[in-house]
């Protein structure tokens, strides 16, 4: 019960986080509050003995992202536009949590070990770490061997976002109202 | 435990989650603002990473880090590196995205969804 | 820090040992890069003289502690002052240590430090607070922590 | 020459043709010549072909498996063939006098879709299964419209794109439906005496079947799907002879009478009245036709409503289902093949000689332009259906093809019709040889021979062909 | 090698990346990039045959590890046929790039560019070849983040490029997220993430409702990457304002690869037998299909910008490729590859062509193709030819993939449907006409621009262009692989010609 | 077990207070204050949870939402005082600007 | 903020710490929790706090931009040519058993490799999305700058000046 | 030495039990102080007397060297980030102007 208690109120939590980053017209206060919601879902991740998702959510979440957001503030309006409730994508966003709500139902019970994901590939992992590989963090040798060719995918997607910044801010495309338009502009004038 | 509440307690974590990721899709979708959008997507996905979480948690197990002894019950330690491979997508289009929100900023002077479709509606031809 | 290493580790292969030094290297080249150690970092003697001024800097935040928590149970008795203490210090990295201090025991935050002149602007939550900074026992335990020469 | 050569040559000697145009497009004289004696090289291969015996069969590429692109000559197509090939030489020279006579721009792009056009005309006639013979009727589409555009100011644009959207359009919703459906129904497409639909579907949808052949087939003309026909009248003279004589509507009517024939069969069309449908819509399409025809007084307007009422008679032919029926409709494409083209050749021969294009400005015509008026009366007749011209028999044999399946109404629509042509072909010859000139005329003013020759021969064959008729008679009672 | 080249196809452009990366602004960065995503082409060509002349599924397991526990390559029927058009298509459109990218990025961005457009190629063929549905979010993210690169790349003409690719970015997103979410679902029913597995082990828990949100969540989020009607209107500007090479080689493949990732998780996994799949999905997309065929067909109508126009015709063809997965058959999903197959050299060689012009005269509107066909009647005669294989006109390969559509929905007596696909795909004769009336019969107005071509210009749709005939008049063994790519997912019980 | 749970809640309450505090404000460097004491909440929390469930791995997470708690305390003040994270004055920039 | 001396003297004190820390959290990632993503994100903080501490150019001087890029690329390719070394070897892509005699060796040494691999690649982008962000105002301040300039000695007919540069 | 043990682990858990009190009232003062410059004496109780009372109960229950040196890492990195960051906070509201209440005041001159 202690379980459900911690895990409930930090969802709460995060929920709270959640709206009061929806409310908030400053876009400072929102990205303080998105980076607060990290660091409570690494929190959450502990709880859930993601040890390692939690380290990179509290690094990723609450660090990179939020100084990201902050140099990207420092060039953008301070303040939303004010926004009423809309109500289709408010239909819409319920319309996809009932659709997840109706399907839990069939799943598993949080925690059951006898869930499939749990008996099927898992152990064979939890028994190769050992054998196999010899590195005591199964998320490690998980990553890093037996689905290395995923990781190997996430560092070319930083890689690619690293090419994306690069190309889209890394300097040599300027905006279009420096580029041909208006000197050439200017040029018919002259 | 009655047979009705069954499911809910048995579930309730999902649950859970599933309320939190309709905030985060609702901000994406609605809001106007770009950086909101941004950081609604990121309360999105934080919520989905939340869900495989949940489904890789183990009643009385341990994280999974091998400690020697026989007996330990571990956690799934699959959903987690799925996981972690979706946070590092995630930063990394959300660094994509914050980008996209400077040049926009810069070229239109707003990075509200409704201004930049009305400049757009405004201007047939491009600069060029 | 390679001792830092080490005792962070607690696994003790040739490998990872020799991955521990030669990371403390390179850290320290990035750091001499960065031009982060100069004198005005952390001098390694400190290390040495700090855990008997640590003894007595938690005794005097547990006091400290338990005079802020009457004011907030009661925050009618917060009456705030803003006072400039004088430091002693010779170094940069001392007068630094003194601020920290100051901000560690609560009611008391260094909220500006001026380098030239050696003085400290501090905010006490009472009267009280802002008063004990006279006593110079902090300043002279923090002066004596930077040891005899610098 | 065996029968695969023969359809190799009919096939190649069009592109061939086209191609030469290219070659020689800065020569005009060698440009027109080859075309015109590879013309007359194809019209005797047509000869030699029609007179093998059937069953020679050429494929060319299988597209996909079971769709492929194959020839098979059966006596219908090989008649056709051998209307497109006669006419085409002729069609060719008079195009050359044609074009030179009224100075037109851009004279080898017309040569080259030209010959184009007959390439797929043939492909359509030679066809061995239904999707060749939809690549091909939709090749003719494309190629014509360059010429149907011709002259390149707005109303040309107006009509090519009235011409292209209208035969496109109920060639890919309707026909290329036909034909896929007829594939998933029967699993080929393969032209077989007798049809391949029987037993493979339900009767009642055979009418809507058919519906989609007959609505699909645009350049059947069948209202109302007709309005591209006047629509392209926009186009020089000679691209009007294309149309209406040798390629397109008469490829039109030919597929719908290959696809009842070949693909229905008529004794599964008789068994299942589908076709009874169609029988109304070719007489209302005959009827309204004609009428509309006495309202035109524009030559050509006139003569392309007249094409549309004649175009009835064929699906008629088809409608109606009988052995009988069927022969009258073939024949009456090599009837009306040769009587149309006659006509518009002279209309064309009256535009270049004095710039005329209006009915009421024609009068007293005839003293002026003999010749052409003499061809253009012998024709006239053909159409109407007045022995000894080859109209005659083919109206003949509808009528007897109505009479075997009971349809004395269609008797009456045949008559009628008749009667309406009397009325607006007759005003013509009447205004030209009759009427009070309405221009001071100088004696005898001909178009240039290169058009006077092409039009008298199309008008001698509408002779021969009343006396030929067993040679060109086709048989489907078996 | 030989035993490697699953592999390399990937890792080719994967590795090359890098390299082009650092050799920002030289030339050789174009070399590079045209060599390796030649040699990727080159290697699913071999992939493709050796597939087909052994007739088996070839598997490649990446660190050795086995199915279930490792992730695994998958060269089956259907991957064999998708990776030569997603490696091609990259090939051609490098060798237009060559131009084009001068044309319009900035020289010092050229390795940068080239390392993103080496990313988008790559993470495209690591979709199609993976059998692992968790690798192929991890493919798909490395294609659509560089994706969103390459189209804000526009901005150095058109600003409209910026919000553009932000909304793709966001769409993508969440599209990409849904798929997650209906990944984690099925995960959590069966305990693995190898594809085969999956099909394998879902059986035992089909009658579920998590099984089939799982199946909604999955091709809801697919359904946003492939833009398909109503969720397709990222799609039109972000192709619109990306630059041409951009837009040529996306046009062409990104919204395919992920039908393709459709059909591989709808019919792979889950299986034609899966409760609601036929009367439920196969109906709704179906639906969709034709809806966007119409919908997409009418805007190109109205459209005067070129690039818009196509990719508005995009989002119709894409109707006609969900029309064919809707039929729930072999012939319909033989159709959806046969037209996903012919589709990418239609759109190849026109939205080459179109961009070999834009690159030229700024923009390509109608009044830019204005008389055209005078100056530069190689190109139009290229984008003639794709106008005509879009509407399905004989002898061209768009005829063939139409053919074998209807042919589907016959199968299942779908006759309303079928016909209400010809009257989208007549309509197409009218926005392909615009262009050919424009080009050839109307004069070049004064003052318009002068075009030009040389053959280095041309050549790339060229090539396109007969590719489109070749396999509109020979398509035979084009065919067969696609129903071989077809009983991968449905067995051959319903009559293949 | 209910030591734990005892600690647990009243990091808890910490948590709600300083987000509320992070909510009204009034000053940005309220809420800078808040944000950093939730942090330090979290260290906290995690250091007790992560310790009572045997698990001294979680300290090291513990550490690293310290630094980063620092880090991002000084980055969000500098944009505070400067409007950007990076240089926020260029030499001569004044003479140019808008 | 280089005026504060409280801030400028903890940080020297921090920075090399964090580094350390980061460097450790990259090295024991088979022990504990983290790794190469983890530990390069910390590596690269280090970087932040120096550089919002003591600026932009200064942190610029420590890791050049050029050298930014090689990390960032070499990252990429020292985890693929660790993959690549396991076909040199004769076993598939990523087979790390046959990168020494004894599986379990070479398990240890191609996740060792492929975590160094990631790790500096994710610091070197993270570095670089700090400075690349961070520095934008500047970047831009220095266009408006040069643009402004331009605009000033522009000769009226120099048709050359129209491409970007 | 049977008695140290219960010994230590009774000061441990109060030590724990004491924090967790300075945690939730270092809270409370947040929420409850009057000014920014109030606030951070309570901010400061979570600092320094929660915190450090939560880590040293935990350090007299560690069962492990590594344990023990990872608290008082933890320890160490918040006693010099905590007050840095606070001065860092207060002087940044010194200089953007934020005025404290202050009922008397003492040279607040810089
Ligand atoms: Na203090
Ligand atoms: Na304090």
């Amino acid at each position: 019960m202690s379980g459900f208690l911690v895990n409930a109120s930090l969802i709460a939590l995060l929920a709270l986080i959640a709206i009061l980053a929806l409310r908030l017209h400053r876009l400072f206060a929102v990205v303080m509050l998105s980076g607060a919601f990290s660091l409570v879902a690494a929190a959450q991740f502990v709880v859930l003995d993601a040890v390692d998702v939690a380290f990179t959510e509290a690094a990723v979440g609450a660090g990179i992202s939020t100084v990201l957001a902050l140099a990207t503030l420092s060039l953008v309006p301070a303040e939303e536009k004010p926004h009423s409730i809309s109500l289709v994508p408010a239909f819409l966003a319920t319309l996809t949590g009932l659709l997840l709500a109706v399907a839990v139902t069939d799943l598993p019970n949080f925690g059951d070990p006898k869930a499939p994901i749990h008996n099927h590939v898992a152990p064979e992992y939890i028994i190769g770490s050992e054998q196999a590989i010899g590195v005591p963090n199964i998320v490690t040798s998980v990553l890093a061997s037996y689905r290395s060719f995923d990781t190997f995918g996430e560092t070319l997607v930083v890689f690619t976002a690293a090419i994306a910044v690069l190309l889209i801010i890394g300097g040599y495309t300027r905006a279009p109202r420096r580029a041909k338009g208006k000197r050439k502009g200017s040029q018919d004038a002259g | 435990m009655s047979a009705w509440m069954d499911p809910i307690l048995g579930q309730w974590n999902y649950y859970l989650v599933i309320a939190l990721m309709m905030i985060g899709f609702y901000a994406v979708i609605a809001r106007g603002n770009m950086v909101k959008k941004i950081v609604g997507l990121n309360i999105f996905q934080t919520s989905v990473f939340m869900l495989y979480i949940s489904m890789g948690k183990v009643a009385n197990g341990t994280a999974p880090i091998l400690t020697g002894e026989p007996s330990t019950v571990y956690s799934n330690p699959l959903p987690h590196v799925l996981i972690l491979t979706a946070i590092v997508v995630g930063v990394s289009t959300t660094a994509v995205g914050y980008a996209l929100i400077i040049r926009i900023q810069e070229s239109f002077g707003s990075i509200e969804d409704d201004d930049i479709i009305a400049m757009l509606d405004d201007e047939e031809a491009p600069a060029s | 820090m390679f001792g830092l290493w080490l005792l962070l580790s607690g696994h003790y292969t040739g490998l990872l040992i020799s991955l521990g030094f030669i990371s403390a290297l390179g850290v320290s080249m990035i750091a001499h890069r960065m031009g982060v150690l100069d004198e005005e970092g952390l001098p390694m003697g400190v290390l040495l003289r700090l855990p008997k001024v640590a003894i007595w800097l938690t005794w005097e935040i547990l006091k400290s502690n338990w005079a802020v928590v009457k004011v907030i149970f009661n925050p009618a008795l917060a009456d705030p002052h803003m006072t400039r203490v004088s430091a002693s210090q010779k170094t940069t990295a001392g007068l630094v240590t003194y601020a920290n201090f100051i901000t560690l025991t609560p009611g008391t935050v260094s909220v500006d430090v001026d380098e030239a002149d050696h003085s400290i602007l501090v905010h006490g939550l009472t009267a009280e607070f802002a008063e004990s900074l006279a006593d110079p026992e902090m300043d002279a335990r923090v002066s004596a922590l930077e040891g005899p020469a610098s | 020459m065996s029968a695969e050569t023969l359809i190799y040559m009919l096939l190649g000697l069009p592109l061939l043709a086209s191609a030469l145009v290219l070659l020689f497009r800065h020569q005009p004289n060698l440009r027109d010549g080859q075309a015109v004696g590879l013309g007359v090289v194809s019209a005797w291969a047509a000869f030699q072909l029609y007179l093998l015996p059937t069953g020679a069969s050429v494929t060319l590429v299988a597209l996909a498996p079971g769709l492929t692109l194959s020839f098979t000559p059966e006596p219908l197509g090989k008649l056709f063939a051998l209307v497109a090939g006669t006419l085409w030489p002729l069609a060719t020279l008079y195009t050359i006098g044609y074009m030179r006579g009224a100075k037109e721009k851009n004279h080898t792009r017309f040569m080259f879709f030209y010959a184009i056009a007959i390439h797929a005309t043939m492909g359509i006639a030679l066809s061995g299964n239904l999707l060749t013979l939809f690549v091909f009727y939709e090749m003719l589409t494309f190629s014509t419209y360059p010429l149907v555009t011709h002259k390149g100011d707005e109303a040309a644009l107006k009509a090519g794109r009235v011409y292209l959207g209208i035969l496109v359009s109920s060639s890919i919703v309707f026909l290329l439906f036909g034909v896929i459906g007829v594939w998933a129904l029967a699993g080929t497409l393969d032209f077989v005496s007798g049809g391949i639909l029987a037993g493979k579907i339900d009767p009642f949808y055979v009418p809507a079947l058919l519906a989609l052949f007959a609505f699909g087939i645009g350049k059947a003309a069948l209202m109302p799907l007709h309005r591209w026909l006047p629509a392209a009248m926009v186009a020089p003279t000679p691209v009007s002879a294309l149309l209406h004589a040798v390629a397109v509507v008469k490829a039109g009517v030919f597929t719908v009478l290959k696809v009842s024939v070949y693909i229905f069969g008529i004794d599964f069309l008789q068994q299942t009245g589908g076709s009874d449908w169609l029988v109304w819509a070719a007489s209302f399409s005959i009827l309204a036709a004609s009428i509309v025809a006495m309202t035109k007084t524009n030559l050509k307007a006139r003569l392309a409503y007249s094409t549309v009422s004649q175009l009835g008679y064929i699906v008629m032919g088809a409608a109606l289902a009988t052995p009988l029926a069927a022969s009258g409709a073939a024949l009456h494409i090599a009837a009306h093949g040769a009587g149309k083209i006659t006509l518009f050749f002279c209309a064309g021969a009256i535009y270049v000689a004095h710039h005329l294009t209006d009915i009421k400005d024609m009068n007293g015509l005839g003293r002026t332009m003999p010749i052409t008026y003499g061809a253009f009366a012998l024709a006239a007749l053909s159409i109407m259906g007045v022995p000894p011209l080859a109209g005659a028999w083919s109206k003949f044999m509808l009528m007897g093809g109505a009479l075997d399946n009971g349809y004395l109404v269609v008797l009456g629509v045949l008559m009628v019709s008749s009667l309406l042509n009397l009325v607006y072909l007759g005003e013509i010859i009447l205004r030209g040889f009759f009427a009070s000139p309405s221009h001071k005329w100088d004696g005898v003013q001909e178009a240039p021979l290169a058009m006077l020759i092409p039009l008298s021969i199309t008008a001698l064959l509408s002779l021969l062909l009343f006396f030929t008729v067993d040679f060109l008679m086709i048989d489907f009672g078996g | 090698m030989m035993q490697h080249l699953p592999i390399l196809q990937v890792l080719l452009p994967l590795l090359a990346a890098p390299f082009a990366a650092l050799l920002r602004g030289r030339e050789l960065a174009w070399g590079l990039t045209f060599l390796t995503t030649g040699a990727a082409f080159l290697i699913s060509i071999a992939l493709f045959l050796e597939q087909r002349a052994l007739g088996t599924t070839l598997v490649y397991e990446l660190g050795n590890w086995a199915a279930p526990i490792g992730i695994v390559y998958v060269i089956d029927a259907a991957s064999a046929l998708v990776l030569p058009v997603i490696s091609g298509i990259g090939f051609i459109a490098t060798l237009a790039a060559r131009q084009l990218v001068a044309a319009e990025i900035d020289r010092r961005d050229h390795g940068l560019f080239y390392a993103a457009w080496l990313l988008t190629i790559a993470g495209m063929l690591g979709q199609v070849t993976t059998g692992d549905a968790f690798n192929i979010f991890v493919f798909l993210e490395i294609s659509s983040l560089s994706a969103y690169a390459l189209v804000a790349m526009g901005s150095g003409r058109d600003r409209r490029a910026l919000p553009a690719a932000f909304n793709y970015l966001i769409l993508g997103t969440v599209g990409a997220t849904f798929y997650v979410i209906g990944i984690g679902l099925l995960y959590m029913l069966t305990g693995t993430l190898n594809l085969a597995d999956l099909a394998e082990r879902l059986p035992q828990v089909e009658e579920t409702r998590a099984a089939f949100t799982a199946m909604a969540f999955i091709a809801l989020g697919l359904f946003l990457k492939m833009a398909l009607f109503p969720l397709h209107f990222w799609l039109v500007p972000a192709y619109a304002h990306a630059p041409s090479a951009v837009t040529a080689l996306m046009a062409s493949t990104a919204t395919k690869v992920s039908v393709y990732v459709l059909i591989r998780l709808i019919f792979g996994v889950f299986g034609i037998e899966f409760p609601g799949l036929v009367d439920g999905v196969g109906l709704l997309v179906l639906t969709l299909g034709i809806a966007g065929a119409f919908v997409g067909t009418l805007a190109a109508i109205v459209e005067t910008d070129l690039k818009k126009l196509f990719a508005q015709s995009s989002i119709a063809q894409l109707g006609y490729m969900a029309i064919g997965i809707g039929a729930m058959s072999a012939t319909g999903l033989a159709a959806a590859f046969l037209h996903l197959f012919n589709h990418a050299l239609m759109k190849g060689a026109l939205f080459l062509a179109i961009g070999m012009i834009a690159a030229q005269a700024g923009r390509a509107t109608m009044g830019t193709l204005q008389g055209a066909g005078k100056q530069i009647p190689i190109t139009m005669t290229a984008i003639l030819f794709g106008g005509l294989a879009l509407i399905g006109v004989p002898l061209t390969a768009g005829f063939i993939s139409k053919v074998y559509l209807i042919r589907a929905l016959l199968e299942q007596d779908f006759w309303l449907l079928a016909g209400l696909t010809f009257v989208s795909s007549a309509l197409a004769l009218a926005y392909v006409w615009k262009i050919i009336e424009a080009a050839w019969l109307r004069p070049r107005p004064e003052g318009a621009p002068e075009l030009s071509e040389t053959p280095s210009q041309y050549m790339p749709a060229w090539i396109m262009v007969i590719a489109t005939l070749g396999f509109g008049i020979y398509a035979t063994p084009l065919v067969d692989a696609a129903f071989a790519a077809a009983h991968v997912f449905i067995p051959a019980t319903v009559g293949a010609p | 077990m209910s030591c734990l749970a005892a600690a647990l809640l009243a990091l808890g309450v910490g948590f709600i207070l300083a987000i509320t505090r992070a909510t009204l404000g009034p000053t940005p460097f309220d809420r800078v204050l808040a944000v950093n004491t939730v942090g330090t909440l979290a260290v906290l929390a995690i250091s007790v949870y992560g310790f009572f469930d045997g698990r001294p791995a979680f300290l090291d997470i513990a550490l690293l939402y310290a630094l980063i708690n620092f880090i991002g305390t000084i980055a969000i003040l500098k944009y505070f005082r400067f409007g950007t994270l990076g240089d926020h004055a260029l030499p001569n920039s004044d003479e140019d600007g808008a | 903020m280089q005026d504060d001396v409280v801030i400028r003297v903890v940080a020297k004190v921090m920075i090399p710490a964090v580094m350390l820390f980061a460097l450790y959290v990259q090295f024991h990632g088979d022990y504990g929790p983290g790794g190469g993503f983890q530990a390069g994100v910390i590596f690269a903080s280090a970087f932040v706090l120096n550089a919002v501490v003591f600026g932009l150019n200064k942190g610029r001087h420590v890791w050049p931009a050029h050298y930014n890029l090689m990390g960032i690329c070499g990252g990429v390719l020292i985890y693929g040519f660790t993959g690549v070394a396991g076909m040199a070897f004769g076993e598939n892509f990523l087979s790390f058993n046959v990168l020494a005699d004894d599986p379990i060796a070479g398990q240890h040494l191609g996740i060792l490799l492929v975590e160094f691999g990631v790790g500096l690649t994710v610091a070197a982008v993270m570095v670089m999305l700090f400075f690349t962000f961070a520095g934008r105002l500047s970047h831009n301040r220095l266009l408006s700058k040069s643009d402004a300039h331009e605009r000033r000695l522009a000769p009226k007919s120099s048709p050359s000046k129209e491409v970007t540069k | 030495m049977t008695w140290a043990a219960p010994l230590i682990e009774a000061i441990a858990y109060i030590s724990l039990g004491l924090g967790s009190l300075g945690v939730m009232i270092g809270a409370l003062g947040l929420l409850r102080l009057g000014d920014i410059y109030q606030r951070m004496h309570g901010s400061g109780i979570v600092d320094t007397g929660g915190a450090g009372l939560i880590l040293f109960g935990l350090l007299l229950l560690s069962p492990d060297w590594t344990v023990s040196v990872r608290l008082l890492l933890i320890g160490f990195i918040l006693g010099i980030t905590g007050p840095t960051a606070t001065h860092a906070i207060a002087r940044a509201a010194r200089v953007s102007g934020v005025e404290g209440q202050m009922k008397s005041k003492q040279g607040g001159d810089t």
